[in-house]
C-alpha cells in the first residue's frame, strides 16, 4: 500500500527552493567540479608523459577555463557566505540578503574574469 | 532565575568525526582563502602585473608551483621557487585535498546511509586524502 | 475486524483528551484515540490566555475568577462546579510551568498576565491581568506540553482513528468503535471507561472560528445512545472574527488597548458597557456589535466592523480611560509591542486580508466559537443521565463537548482552557480509578454492526444530493436564524430546514467507494452529527424563552430567572428531541442584574 | 476568476502510480487553495483526499506542494500562487493517497530528540512556577511556534536523499528545549543530535526556513545546535 518515498534526483530539482537551493546545487556542482579538476590534474602532473600532457592541453582551453573559473570562484563565495552564517549563526537572519550580497560579489568579479580569458584567447 | 551562562561539556555533549570535520571544513576553507590572497600578494610583489595574465595569475593563487609560471615569459623563476612558496603550496595541498575529499563523501553519505557501507567510505577517505596529500606534497618537493 | 483492549479509552485528543489520557495511564492501561494527529486539535488555535487568579502582576483572588465566571454565564453556570475550576486554576497553570510550558514572563521571572473580557478586580469593577499567556498562541503551547508529556509517560495513541460508536452494556460503557482511516478498518476498543473529549461543533454555523473537524462527533454518539445533552441553545459567538472567514481574533487585541469602531468613527462600546467597555463578556460585545450594524452604523453600512489596535488609538483610549501600568504610571504602546505580544494576530490579518493591523484597523464580525452546551457532567467528569444528576456507570466526558456546567450561558474568555485541563485531569483521574475496581463487561457479538450498517448506509442513497450542498444550506441557515440574535418564527424556520436537510441526507450517495482514507464518507458521517446537534440546538433554544447570556431572543429580550434559572436537557433519539430541565446549583451568589 | 489546479492523484486500491488531474473552476483572488479543494471534492470529485482541519495556518494538516513548493494550503492565497495551480503530496514521506501522505517516519523522527522538558530537580517550595527571566524565556521564543507540519523536513534535500536524517522539524525541537534554561536534559539532546544523521547533514540550504509556514528560524536553529556542539556554549 502507498508509493515509495524516493525523491528522484529531476524530482528533487524540480523543487522551487528558489535562490537559496540554487546556491546550494551550484555549490555541490562547484565543489564536484573542483575536485574533478585538481585530482586529474594533480594525477596528470604526477604520471607526466603524454598523459599529463593530454591533460594540460584541456584544462588551458578557454572554455575550461572559464567553467572551471566559475566553479572556483562560486565555490569560494558561497562557501565564505556558509562559513561566516555558520561560524554567526545570528547573521542567519539576513540570509537572504546574504545571497544578493553574494550574487552581488560573484557577477562583477566573473564577468571581468571571463572578459579577461576570452581576450587573451580569442584577442590573441 | 539563573543568569549564569550554560555550557555543555565536550564529554557530555560528544565529540565524533562529524564534530571535528564540520570545523576543520570551515576552518581549511578559511585558511585557503588566507593562502590564496598571500599568493596573489606575493605574486604581485614579484611582478606578476607585468609578466603573467590574470589566468596564470588566478592558478598561481590557488596553487603557488613554479609550474603554474613556467609556460609564463618569466625573466627570473627563482623568487618563484623559494622554500616559502613550497610550504605555502603543501599547505594549499593538504587544506584543498581534504576539504574536497570530505566533500565528494559528504555527498556521498547523504545518500548512502548504511552503517558499514559509510565505515568502509570513511576508511577509504583517510586513506585517498592521505594517497593525495603525499602525491601532492611529492610533486611540490620536487619540481 | 481487530478489538483492542484498555481500561481507560479517551476519545479525543485535544487539551482535555490528553490531560485525561496523561492522568489516566499513570496507574490504568489507557490509549487515546483521535481523528487527528493530536497537535492537529483545535486547543492550538486558543490565542489569548488561561484564566487563572496568580495574582503575578496585580491583585487578584480565586473568588474574584469564580464570581466573575458566574456573572458570565449570566448566572446559568453551576455555582459548585465554577469555585471548584477557579480555586484549581492556579495550581494547574503552575502544574503546567512545571511540565515546561513557555509562558511569557514578568520581569521578576514570574508568569505573565494580561486583561481579558470579563475578568475584574471586584472591587473596583475595572479589567484585572488574569489571563496566563504565552504570546498569542497559548493554546498551542499548552496542546504541544501536553503531547510531549504524553510522549514522555509513553501514552498509547491510535492517531488518525475516527470513534464512531459508543458501546454500552446494561447501562455501562464498555467500549468504543472506531475506523481507521488509514485502512478504513473497523477496530473494536473494548474499555472498563470511556472518555469522551471530542471537542465542539461550530461547523454548524458559516461564519466560524471552529476547525473543519469540529463536528461534534462525541456529543452526537452519545446521543444516539440515550445521553440527554445539556444547555445547547447556548452557543457563544467570539465578537472579533475576521471578517467572511470567521478566523478568531483573540480578546487578547482589546486587552492589549484595543478598540471596536463603527462606520461613524466612534468607540461604541463605552455605550453597552460603561466600567470595562470593549472588554465586556463576549455575548454582550457581540450583541452591541450586531445592534450597531443594523442600525446602519457598521463600516459602509455593512455587515462589519473594525477592531483597531494601532498604537496610536491604542495610546488615546488608554489615556481617556485613564489606564495604567502596573506601577501606575500611564499605559502606552509602540507598534513593536504590539507586534512583539499579539504576532500571529498580525500574521492572520497580513496573510488572508493583506492588513497591516499596525497601520490600519481589522475588519471584524462575531463568528462562532465556543459551545457552552454539551453531554453533562460533574465535577469528576463522570456523564450526568438525567435531571436527578445519576452517574452513567464508565462513562467520562471533558472539555467542549462537555458541560459540566462552568460556563453557563455564556463562557468568559481564557476559561476554556482552564476547563479542558482541570476537568480533563479530574476525567483522566477519575476514570482511572474507577477501571480499578471495575471489571470487563462482556461485549455483545459483532459490536460493531451498528456502526457498519450506519456508514454503509452513504452508499445506498440515490445521489440526488451532495454533502457539501446540504452542509453549506446548514451553515446558512443556522448564521441566518439561530445566530447573536433569535427570534421564534426564525428559529422554527431553521428547524424545518434542518429537519428537511435530515431527509435529504438519505439522497446522498458517498462516490469514493475506497477503503484507505475515504474522507468523503466522513464527511458525510461528520455531517449528520453536525444535522443532529442543529436540531437540538434549535429545539432547546425554541423552548427557552428567556434571553441569557449566549441565548439572545428578540421576542423575549430579558432574563427570566422565575421560570428560567434551569439547564435544559435535550434528548435525541431515534429522531426525536425531548426536553427536560435540571436546577441550577447557586451557592453562593444570587442572581442579579449583570452589568458591565 | 477562473483558476485551473493540476492535482497529484493516487488511488492506492487501483493505481500503480500517480497520475495528475485537472479541474477548473471559479475562484476569489482572496481563497485560499483549500477554500478551492474544497470545493473540487465537494462539488466535483468526493474522491480527491486530502488532511485538513484548523484552516488558518495553525493546525498543521494540510501541507503541501503548491507550484513546486512546500506551503499549508490553508495560508496561500489563489492570489498569491496565480490562476494555474498544481498541487502536489510533499516529498520524501511514502504517499498513501492523493494528497495524504505518511507522516510516521516524521513523528518517529521527532520522537527521537526527546522533544519533553526534562527537569527532576524538586519544584519550588511555594509551589509556584520556575522563574525565568524574560531574556532566557526569548531565547527559544521562535522555535515554540512550530505546528509540525513537516514543511520544513519534506523540503530538505538531505531528507529528500535518506529518511534517516532526524530533519528540521525534530531539529527544531530539540532547540526549543536546549536552549531553555529551566531544562535539563540538553546534554543528551546534543549527544542525540551530534549524530551523522544529526545536525550534520544540514548543509545549510534554507529549503525549510523558506517553506516555514509559522517563519521560523530553522536553518538558524539548526545552526545554533552546530555552535553548541562546537563550543559547548548554550547562550
Amino acid at each position: 500500500m502507498g508509493l515509495k518515498r524516493n525523491v528522484g534526483l529531476v524530482t528533487g530539482l524540480r523543487y522551487q527552493g528558489k535562490g537559496p537551493m540554487l546556491t546550494f546545487v551550484l555549490h555541490r556542482i562547484g565543489g564536484l567540479g573542483i575536485v574533478i579538476f585538481v585530482a586529474t590534474h594533480i594525477l596528470a602532473s604526477f604520471l607526466g608523459g603524454p598523459a599529463g600532457v593530454f591533460v594540460n592541453t584541456i584544462y588551458q582551453h578557454w572554455a575550461f577555463q572559464i567553467v572551471v573559473f566559475f566553479c572556483a570562484l562560486f565555490h569560494a563565495i558561497n562557501g565564505l557566505r556558509i562559513v561566516i552564517l555558520d561560524l554567526w549563526p545570528k547573521l542567519i537572519e539576513h540570509q537572504r540578503e546574504a545571497i544578493w550580497m553574494e550574487w552581488g560579489i560573484f557577477f562583477p568579479i566573473y564577468t571581468i574574469a571571463v572578459i579577461v580569458i576570452l581576450r587573451t584567447a580569442l584577442g590573441g | 532565575m539563573t543568569e549564569k551562562s550554560r555550557t555543555v561539556s565536550l564529554t557530555k555533549r560528544g565529540f565524533n568525526f562529524d564534530t571535528f570535520m564540520w570545523a576543520f571544513v570551515r576552518l581549511s576553507a578559511l585558511a585557503m582563502y588566507l593562502c590564496a590572497f598571500i599568493g596573489l600578494g606575493g605574486a604581485l610583489i614579484m611582478g606578476a602585473r607585468t609578466q603573467m595574465n590574470l589566468a596564470d595569475i588566478m592558478r598561481w593563487m590557488f596553487m603557488p608551483n613554479p609550474n603554474h609560471v613556467l609556460n609564463t615569459n618569466i625573466p627570473d623563476i627563482a623568487p618563484w621557487t623559494t622554500v616559502f612558496w613550497k610550504i605555502m603550496g603543501s599547505a594549499i595541498v593538504l587544506f584543498a585535498t581534504s576539504h574536497g575529499l570530505y566533500g565528494l563523501l559528504s555527498v556521498l553519505e547523504d545518500y548512502l546511509t548504511e552503517p558499514r557501507l559509510r565505515r568502509a567510505m570513511r576508511i577509504l577517505f583517510v586513506l585517498l586524502t592521505a594517497v593525495m596529500m603525499a602525491i601532492g606534497v611529492y610533486i611540490m618537493w620536487t619540481s | 475486524m481487530k478489538t483492542h483492549q484498555f481500561e481507560v479509552i479517551v476519545v479525543g485528543a485535544g487539551g482535555a483528551g490528553l490531560m485525561a489520557g496523561l492522568y489516566a495511564s499513570k496507574t490504568a492501561k489507557t490509549a487515546v484515540i483521535s481523528k487527528l494527529y493530536p497537535t492537529r486539535s483545535h486547543t492550538g488555535t486558543a490565542q489569548g490566555g488561561i484564566a487563572a487568579a496568580l495574582g503575578n502582576i496585580e491583585k487578584d483572588t480565586p473568588e474574584w475568577h469564580c464570581y466573575d465566571t458566574v456573572k458570565g454565564s449570566d448566572y446559568l453556570g453551576d455555582q459548585d462546579a465554577i469555585e471548584f475550576m477557579t480555586s484549581e486554576a492556579p495550581g494547574i497553570v503552575y502544574e503546567l510551568e512545571h511540565m515546561g510550558l513557555p509562558f511569557d514572563r514578568t520581569p521578576e521571572g514570574r508568569i505573565a498576565q494580561r486583561p481579558f473580557g470579563g475578568h475584574t478586580n471586584n472591587e473596583t469593577g475595572r479589567p484585572v491581568r488574569r489571563a496566563c499567556h504565552a504570546a498569542d498562541r497559548t493554546g498551542h503551547m499548552i496542546l504541544q506540553t501536553l503531547y510531549q508529556q504524553c510522549i514522555k509517560n509513553k501514552v498509547n495513541f491510535f492517531d488518525e482513528f475516527q470513534v464512531v460508536d459508543l458501546l454500552m452494556v446494561d447501562g455501562k460503557a464498555a467500549g468504543v468503535v472506531a475506523i481507521e482511516l488509514a485502512t478504513g478498518e473497523l477496530h473494536t476498543f473494548h474499555a472498563k471507561a470511556v472518555i469522551f473529549a471530542t471537542g465542539g461543533h461550530g461547523r454548524i454555523w458559516e461564519i466560524t472560528s471552529n476547525a473543519y473537524a469540529l463536528t461534534g462527533d462525541g456529543p452526537a454518539i452519545v446521543a444516539r445512545r440515550g445521553i440527554p445533552l445539556q444547555d445547547m441553545e447556548f452557543f457563544q459567538f467570539h465578537p472579533t472574527g475576521i471578517y467572511k472567514l470567521g478566523i478568531l481574533i483573540t480578546e487578547g487585541v482589546r486587552g492589549e488597548g484595543g478598540v471596536l469602531i463603527n462606520g461613524k468613527g466612534e468607540r461604541f462600546m463605552s455605550n453597552y458597557a460603561k466600567t470595562v467597555k470593549d472588554l465586556a463578556s463576549r455575548d454582550v460585545v457581540s450583541r452591541a456589535m450586531y445592534l450597531e450594524m443594523r442600525e446602519g452604523r457598521g463600516i459602509n453600512g455593512q455587515n462589519y466592523l473594525y477592531l483597531d489596535v494601532r498604537p496610536e488609538t491604542v495610546n488615546k483610549y488608554a489615556a481617556l480611560d485613564g489606564r495604567t501600568n502596573p506601577d501606575g504610571s500611564p499605559y502606552t504602546v509602540t507598534g513593536e509591542q504590539i507586534l512583539k505580544k499579539l504576532p500571529d494576530i498580525i500574521d492572520f490579518c497580513r496573510t488572508y486580508l493583506g492588513v497591516d493591523p499596525l497601520t490600519q484597523p481589522m475588519p471584524v464580525q462575531p463568528t462562532a466559537h465556543y459551545a457552552m452546551g454539551g453531554i453533562p457532567t460533574n465535577i469528576y467528569g463522570e456523564v450526568l443521565l438525567d435531571e436527578n444528576k445519576t452517574v452513567v456507570p464508565g462513562l467520562y466526558a471533558a472539555g467542549e463537548c462537555a458541560c459540566v456546567s462552568v460556563h453557563g450561558a455564556n463562557r468568559l474568555g481564557c476559561n476554556s482552557l482552564v476547563d479542558i485541563v482541570v476537568f480533563g485531569k479530574n476525567a483522566g483521574l477519575h476514570a482511572a480509578e474507577y477501571a480499578q475496581g471495575a471489571s470487563f463487561v462482556d461485549l455483545p457479538a459483532a459490536p460493531e454492526q451498528p456502526a457498519r450498517a450506519a456508514l454503509e448506509t452513504f452508499y445506498k442513497g440515490d445521489g440526488s444530493e451532495k454533502v457539501y450542498d446540504l452542509a453549506n444550506e446548514m451553515k446558512h441557515e443556522m448564521f441566518a436564524n439561530m445566530g447573536v440574535f433569535r427570534i421564534e418564527e426564525g428559529m422554527k424556520h431553521a428547524l424545518a430546514k434542518i429537519r428537511e436537510l435530515k431527509e435529504r441526507l438519505k439522497h446522498v450517495k458517498v462516490s469514493d467507494s475506497g477503503k484507505i482514507f475515504n474522507m468523503e464518507l466522513m464527511n458525510a458521517w461528520e455531517l449528520q452529527n453536525l444535522l443532529e446537534l442543529a436540531e437540538v440546538t434549535t429545539v432547546s433554544a425554541l423552548a427557552r424563552q428567556e434571553s441569557r447570556g449566549g441565548h439572545a431572543r428578540e421576542d423575549f429580550p430579558k432574563r427570566d430567572d422565575v421560570n428560567w434559572l434551569k439547564h435544559t436537557l435535550a434528548y435525541a433519539k431515534d429522531g426525536k428531541v425531548e426536553l427536560k430541565y435540571k436546577s441550577v446549583a447557586i451557592t453562593k451568589y444570587q442572581p442579579k442584574e449583570r452589568v458591565y | 476568476m477562473q483558476v485551473t489546479l493540476k492535482i497529484s492523484r493516487y488511488n492506492p486500491e487501483v493505481d500503480k502510480t500517480f497520475h495528475y488531474e485537472t479541474y477548473t473552476l471559479e475562484a476569489e483572488p482572496t481563497d485560499r487553495v483549500l477554500d478551492v479543494l474544497e470545493r473540487i471534492k465537494g462539488q466535483y470529485d468526493g474522491t480527491l483526499s486530502f488532511r485538513r482541519s484548523c484552516a488558518h495556518g495553525i493546525c498543521g494538516s494540510d501541507a503541501m506542494r503548491i507550484n513546486g513548493r512546500n506551503m499549508l494550503a490553508c495560508k496561500t492565497l489563489i492570489r498569491d500562487v496565480g490562476e494555474k495551480i498544481t498541487v502536489e503530496p510533499v516529498l520524501g514521506l511514502r504517499i498513501i493517497k492523493d494528497l495524504i501522505v505518511d507522516m510516521e517516519p516524521f513523528f518517529d523522527n521527532y520522537k527521537k530528540v526527546l522533544p519533553y522538558f526534562i527537569n527532576d530537580s524538586p519544584l519550588p517550595e511555594d509551589g509556584k512556577e520556575r522563574l525565568q527571566s524574560p531574556e532566557a524565556r526569548l531565547r527559544f521564543d521562535d522555535t515554540t511556534k512550530c505546528i509540525l507540519c513537516g514543511a520544513c523536513t519534506t523540503s530538505c534535500p538531505s531528507f529528500w536523499a535518506s529518511d534517516e536524517y532526524l530533519g528540521p522539524a525534530a531539529l527544531v525541537n530539540a532547540h526549543r528545549f536546549i536552549f531553555d534554561d529551566r531544562d535539563q536534559a540538553a546534554a543528551e539532546r546534543l549527544q542525540i543530535v551530534n549524530d551523522v544523521v544529526g545536525v550534520w547533514r544540514c548543509h545549510t540550504i534554507f529549503n525549510c526556513t523558506v517553506a516555514c509556514p509559522r517563519e521560523i528560524q530553522i536553518t538558524k536553529a539548526i545552526g545554533e545546535l552546530k555552535m553548541a556542539l562546537e563550543t559547548g556554549k548554550l547562550d
